[in-house]
């Protein structure tokens, strides 16, 4: 279980989480929601270890938190553009979990496969439309399998088809016992996926949903 | 670019005065070997510092980026000393000053030695100026990948950096190519050295001329070399 | 054409000197231009009542600045070379010179023809650099090496990696009287021939030269020469010219 | 860094051999002066090349820019040309060869005639660079904005221009400092002429060690402003 | 009226946009819906004259057709980093329209607030939020009062709140006779603002909705 308590942010002296408590028990998946501004990427940042929090405690399973235990997939994708697609899928895998490169591809043309990517494979980011370029960052953290799996607006990008797709596919992962957290402005799929709703509201005014 | 060269001399009324005279092109090939053998130290000075500056000057960029702050502070000394003094001093005290306390280089290690170390803080420089141009995205995208921070650098990193300091380091390498003609104060005999000799001797300008275009043959070749490697590095933006 | 009578008028001429090349001519601490040439020269005009002013040139340049007309004379320990007779005129000569050996006092180095299978160290552009490239039989090193600034050629010496120097008697006699501790021995030779110290005068400009030797001798004339060598190198003198 | 430094000289054993004894010290205090007024000078060439060799950089890069090929080709043909050969021997042709066509300058006119035209062609190559790592994104934006060229340029690419060059130009700044030595050749004292003078009169190397503190002085100085700009343009990223 | 006809475009060899023509009457609202990847944003460049197209005719009110008639609001915003936002809006009126600084601000001001923004004028891009940032593209396009006014995805980052907010702002040009033409994967929103849908589909297929 991730348990956040007492969590404050501010930049240049402007509040902007104050105060926040959740928990996020594994392999349910929670979708965070509230108006743009109110901190939702700066939650994510946090959590993923990449900004630190002026105070409050972040626990995992009761120990000591470890940002490694999570994935991102971040609103401006990040790609690296030196890589390919695939490369970019397959390289965390191949470095880290030491995959062989046959079993690397694999998975990554699966992940692609099912994002409707796999013709794009060989283009690097600056030849991929938006919605591709969306898609190739959220296979490049599922590849990963990490314990939370954080999407920052991971369907801002994709049509109505995509979305769905998109939808199924963390369905799937939560079928699979996966930890998601997932910022989003589209509260019919926050709806859809969701086993629990948090809710931002500006000003330290927080509230569990 | 090179054809041009030939019409704009031809064009100004330079002629009459360096070029091109029935005597003149026979002196031209009577001092060309010395010119040539000269350009063999300046080559000789050029291909080693490049080979081991271009690495100790990444490991250079990596210590003053270091967090450990005794490691950061020498880097940054030893770049501060090499940057602010002229290599031709540095030259004169690793060669002249340094066997007052009973170290003695041989005239071409020594050179290289200053030569070397000099380089190596220029290309740290440009190495970190680099490395601090990289989206920090990148860095954080990396890292939650969970990559090593050597990782990171070797697959991500440095091959943005890599495309992004090639034009710095192209003028780097060009200063180089002219810098070599330092070595005179140790003794060695390079290019430029070659044309003054015979510059003296003979008292006239054309060798200098012809150790220009030298120098231009060089640099041009090095510029070559860099848009063959700007554009290897093109396959992404 | 020939400057005389500009000079004449204007009351100036441009004398070109390196700064750095002691005792013949070199800046003191004070910034003061001063030296055995810079004396002469002041003496020689002053009798035309015509105020010399000094340019300080880069010492490989000399001749080029002289033909470009940046500066009216070379005066500054110019040997008389059959190389530079042919792009310039000289005055008469007024200081003997040779060139000698400077050797390490404990090397045990006798003669010029020990340094066959040593390294020899000369300046750039010089009259022992243009001595020693030619027909001579006296010296000829394993290895020459060349400098731009003597000074260095010493420190070399010293560190070991060359073992003996070949350079003007003027120059070394200043320099070995101005070191702390002399650990150094001279070597003469007496097959090389003495050079002759004059100044370097436009080919287009005779009237100068004529004015230039007539100076001299007045100098001889008066005492003035005497005395100058007497200042400069404790020697009673009153040579000028064959 | 400055304390620093002390520290080493004392805890390295240059003490004995170049520093700090009486009499030594009165030395020193004896030839600053000439030292000093020869860092005039190099003062001097500094200030005017920075002051006019910067804004021509920045036209000889929108020239290697242009469409307009005739023009584009005439500049690349002069940078080639500035970078090509060495500062040294531009420096020889400005006064020693152009007299031969009958065009004559003064020696210090000479000299900061070849350093602009010198500098300025580096500072375009860097200016280059920097346009060209501009993201299209904002020269599209703008276009669409209706924005003319110059507008463009002045007000969203230049800004950004200057903050991704400033390191690759603090780095020419400080060659500038040490690059000024080089009119020993045309007869102009600089402060590393006055220390070769010193060496040369008193049979020491302590006049070179003078200038090397000089030197390291006024680059530092340079360094310090780079950093106080650097600040300045970190208002965002 | 925007008229394109038999318009074409491919990249390495590989066809995105094949014979397509439609007509977009003055005054009127296009929505462009369609796949990700198939070439909407492409189609926006050509006409904002950023792509020049392989083959094809553009004309506007029967003249050859001049790309300095539109504004755009781009995917990736394309904010100037160095200014503000409210310098961001206001640089292009007082530049090329040649408005006084205080009628440029006053206007940038008026559509802040209309976003919700207001707070945030002073603030640089890397300061801001996704959803923030899309509103001053909005604002700075909309500043400029183009003849024909493009869109890449204007809501893809904001929240229901804004999204509904940008839908009034939209309607009401529409209202004002302002013609615009807009790429959106979201169908609700494109037919609420849409006189016409334009649905691109992959392979040259192409048709008028
Ligand atoms: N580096 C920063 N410096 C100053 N302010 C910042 C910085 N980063 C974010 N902010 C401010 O913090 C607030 C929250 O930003 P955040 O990106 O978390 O919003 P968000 O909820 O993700 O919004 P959106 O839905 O628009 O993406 C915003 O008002 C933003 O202006
Ligand atoms: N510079 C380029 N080089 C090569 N291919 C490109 C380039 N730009 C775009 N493409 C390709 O053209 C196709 C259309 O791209 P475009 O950006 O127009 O799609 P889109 O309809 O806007 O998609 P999205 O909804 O995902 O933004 C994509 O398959 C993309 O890979
Ligand atoms: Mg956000
Ligand atoms: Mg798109």
């Amino acid at each position: 279980m991730l348990e956040v308590k007492n969590l404050s942010k501010s930049f240049d002296g402007r509040n902007i989480i104050k105060d926040l408590s959740f928990s996020l028990k594994n392999g349910e998946t929670m979708t965070v929601v509230g108006s743009s501004g109110v901190g939702k990427t700066t939650l994510l940042r946090i959590i993923a270890g990449l900004e630190t929090a002026d105070s409050g405690v972040i626990t995992l399973d009761g120990q000591n938190y470890d940002p490694q235990a999570t994935g991102v997939v971040f609103q401006d994708f990040n790609l690296f553009p030196n890589l390919t697609a695939l490369e970019n899928i397959t390289l965390a895998p191949k470095l880290v979990l030491k995959m062989t490169a046959q079993a690397a591809d694999n998975l990554a043309q699966e992940l692609l496969e099912q994002l409707q990517m796999l013709p794009y494979s060989a283009q690097y980011p600056y030849q991929l439309s938006g919605g591709q370029k969306q898609r190739v960052a959220i296979a490049r953290a599922l590849a990963m399998k990490p314990r939370i799996l954080c999407y920052d607006e991971p369907t801002s990008a994709l049509d109505p088809n995509l979305r769905q797709e998109v939808e199924n596919l963390i369905l799937n992962l939560k079928r699979q016992g996966q930890t998601q957290f997932i910022i989003t402005h589209d509260l019919v799929f926050a709806e859809h996926v969701a086993d629990q709703v948090l809710q931002l509201k500006p000003r330290g005014e927080n509230d569990e949903g | 670019m090179e054809p041009r060269v030939i019409v704009l001399l031809r064009s100004m009324d330079l002629k009459r005065t360096f070029l091109l005279g029935r005597e003149k092109m026979d002196y031209v090939i009577e001092i060309m070997p010395a010119l040539l053998s000269g350009s063999l130290m300046t080559l000789k000075i050029f291909f080693w510092t490049i080979i081991l500056a271009f690495p100790l000057g990444i490991l250079v960029a990596l210590g003053e980026m270091s967090k450990f702050k005794p490691l950061r502070y020498l880097v940054e000394f030893y770049v501060w000393i090499m940057r602010g003094t002229p290599l031709l001093l540095q030259l004169i005290f690793v060669f002249y000053g340094l066997p007052l306390l009973q170290i003695v280089f041989a005239r071409y290690q020594a050179a290289l030695f200053a030569f070397v170390l000099n380089y190596a803080a220029y290309f740290a420089e440009i190495f970190r100026g680099g490395f601090q141009s990289i989206d920090p995205g990148q860095f954080e995208a990396a890292q939650v990948l969970r990559l090593s921070r050597f990782q990171i650098m070797r697959k991500i990193i440095i091959p943005q950096v890599l495309k992004i300091v090639l034009p710095s380091i192209g003028n780097e390498v060009i200063n180089l190519v002219k810098d070599s003609s330092l070595v005179y104060v140790i003794g060695l005999g390079d290019l430029l050295r070659a044309g003054n000799v015979a510059m003296a001797r003979d008292v006239t300008l054309l060798p200098l001329v012809l150790v220009a275009i030298i120098y231009l043959a060089l640099i041009s070749l090095c510029t070559l070399m860099q848009k063959r490697i700007e554009k290897h590095y093109s396959y992404y933006r | 054409q020939d400057h005389w009578s500009e000079i004449k008028q204007s009351k100036r001429v441009v004398v070109g000197l390196d700064d750095s090349f002691v005792p013949m001519g070199f800046t003191k601490k004070d910034g003061q231009l001063t030296g055995y040439d810079v004396d002469i020269a002041k003496a020689v005009f002053a009798l035309y009542d015509i105020k010399v002013d000094f340019q300080t040139i880069d010492w490989s340049m000399n001749v080029t600045e002289l033909r470009n007309g940046t500066i009216d004379l070379i005066w500054n320990g110019f040997s008389i070379t059959p190389e530079r007779e042919k792009k310039v005129a000289f005055s008469q000569p007024y200081l003997k010179n040779r060139q000698i050996l400077v050797v390490l006092k404990n090397s045990g180095i006798k003669d010029f023809s020990q340094l066959k299978n040593r390294a020899l160290g000369i300046q750039t552009g010089s009259t022992a650099q243009q001595w020693y490239e030619s027909d001579q039989k006296a010296l000829h090193a394993k290895q020459e090496i060349l400098y731009d600034q003597l000074p260095n050629s010493f420190l070399d010496l010293k560190a070991g990696r060359i073992q003996g120097i070949l350079l003007d008697e003027i120059y070394a006699d200043y320099y070995l009287a101005h070191l702390p501790k002399n650990d150094y021995q001279v070597i003469v030779d007496k097959k090389t021939p003495a050079d002759y110290f004059a100044v370097g005068i436009r080919k287009t400009d005779p009237t100068l030269r004529k004015k230039i030797n007539q100076g001299l001798k007045k100098l001889q004339a008066n005492g003035e020469l005497r005395r100058l060598n007497q200042k400069w190198f404790g020697t009673d003198s009153n040579y000028l010219g064959e």
